[in-house]
């Protein structure tokens, strides 16, 4: 099981901020995950960045004994 | 000394500036972030990634820390919604001598821009937007790389 | 908004940081020097040239304000006798953008030490001595000519 | 007549803040002022610098028409 995060405009896009998901075994990387989420918002990657257990990584970084994956956009502080 | 803290309270810059002050060195810099007042924005919202936030702020500060010798380093950044002239961020250094102080403040806030995961919601006339991340805030933060 | 003051009385940060971030930018970049603890200084002494001084940290804030289009520019400096973590000085700036803000910050408090008529002399365990001028001031000075 | 200043160490050395002079016609320049004032703690002019009315200048600026001379060491403020 794997924890999904959302932030800002993907979480408003999504309408949750997480959910709990269980994905296939050919679900291998976040950018996989991000596809068989089959969420409108996540169509365009190249808007979107992502976590792992709260480390940012690439797209196409392998989601293996994940607990949370956070997929937000390009951030915006300071 | 290093202090991270991320808060939907307003910022208290003399409190943190006397916790510099008292960090020991001869030196501090500090860099305000207000919300601006002069483009039309109403209200601003800053979301946050609680837990990963407070870590990547935590290493920016020891990151600083270690590359200027500092004595003390302080991230000190507001959540949730505020208002034109607010302050949004205050980031502080201090160190024996007034170079070190200057380029590690300069450091934090480029580096904060595109390390640590905060989304800005700006509100004008009942419209709200996401803020839309910078090309100048990537070259900011690659000069120090 | 350019403020220049040179005083026997302890400077107020917070009160010139929130003059500075009443000026209108979104940006506020600060120095602060303190009389360093560390060295064995029980007492420091500052001399000035009244008059002189006033005007040569009024023209730095004015070619700050010019150069990088601030809309707030301060200068405030310590004379008299002070203590070790006692501030000496205080220099902020706000501008629309933090790099603006960050690079006057850094040309204020680098001309301020060879340009303005301070002098300092320290008292170690009774014994006083003037503080004799430093190569590196002049070289920090010369890389904003 | 010309106000001269001292700050600092000469100051100290001088063993007052100012005096009020009247330099002969041949006294042109700081450094030949100097030089006239006969003050022992003048005697390195390495170590001086100098503002005629209130404006730094190098010690052989010509002194005509000055009314306030200062003389002091490097500055060591901030």
């Amino acid at each position: 099981m794997i924890e999904v995060l959302y932030f800002a405009w993907v979480r408003e896009g999504v309408g949750k901020a997480q959910e709990r998901v269980d994905p296939p075994a050919e679900v291998k990387t976040v950018s996989d995950l991000i596809d068989w989420l089959r969420h409108e918002v996540l169509a365009d990657k190249a808007k979107l960045r992502a976590a792992i257990d709260q480390r940012f990584v690439p797209l196409d970084a392998p989601i293996t004994g994940a607990r949370e994956v956070a997929i937000f956009p390009p951030v915006t502080g300071g | 000394m290093i202090r991270v803290l991320v808060s939907e309270t307003p910022i208290d810059v003399a409190a943190e500036l006397e916790a510099l002050e008292a960090s020991g060195g001869g030196a501090v810099a500090t860099f305000t972030g207000l919300v601006r007042a002069d483009d039309g924005v109403g209200e601003l919202l800053l979301e946050h990634y609680p837990g990963a936030t407070e870590a990547a702020l935590e290493k920016l500060a020891a990151e600083a820390v270690e590359r200027w010798k500092l004595v003390g380093a302080a991230i000190v950044h507001r959540v949730g919604a505020m208002t034109p002239g607010e302050r949004i961020v205050f980031v502080g250094t201090c160190a024996p001598h007034r170079s070190a102080a200057l380029e590690a403040c300069s450091f934090l806030i480029d580096r904060l821009k595109t390390d640590a995961p905060f989304w800005k919601r700006e509100t004008r006339g009942g419209d709200a937007s996401w803020v839309v991340e910078r090309a100048s805030d990537h070259a900011a933060a690659e000069k120090w790389r």
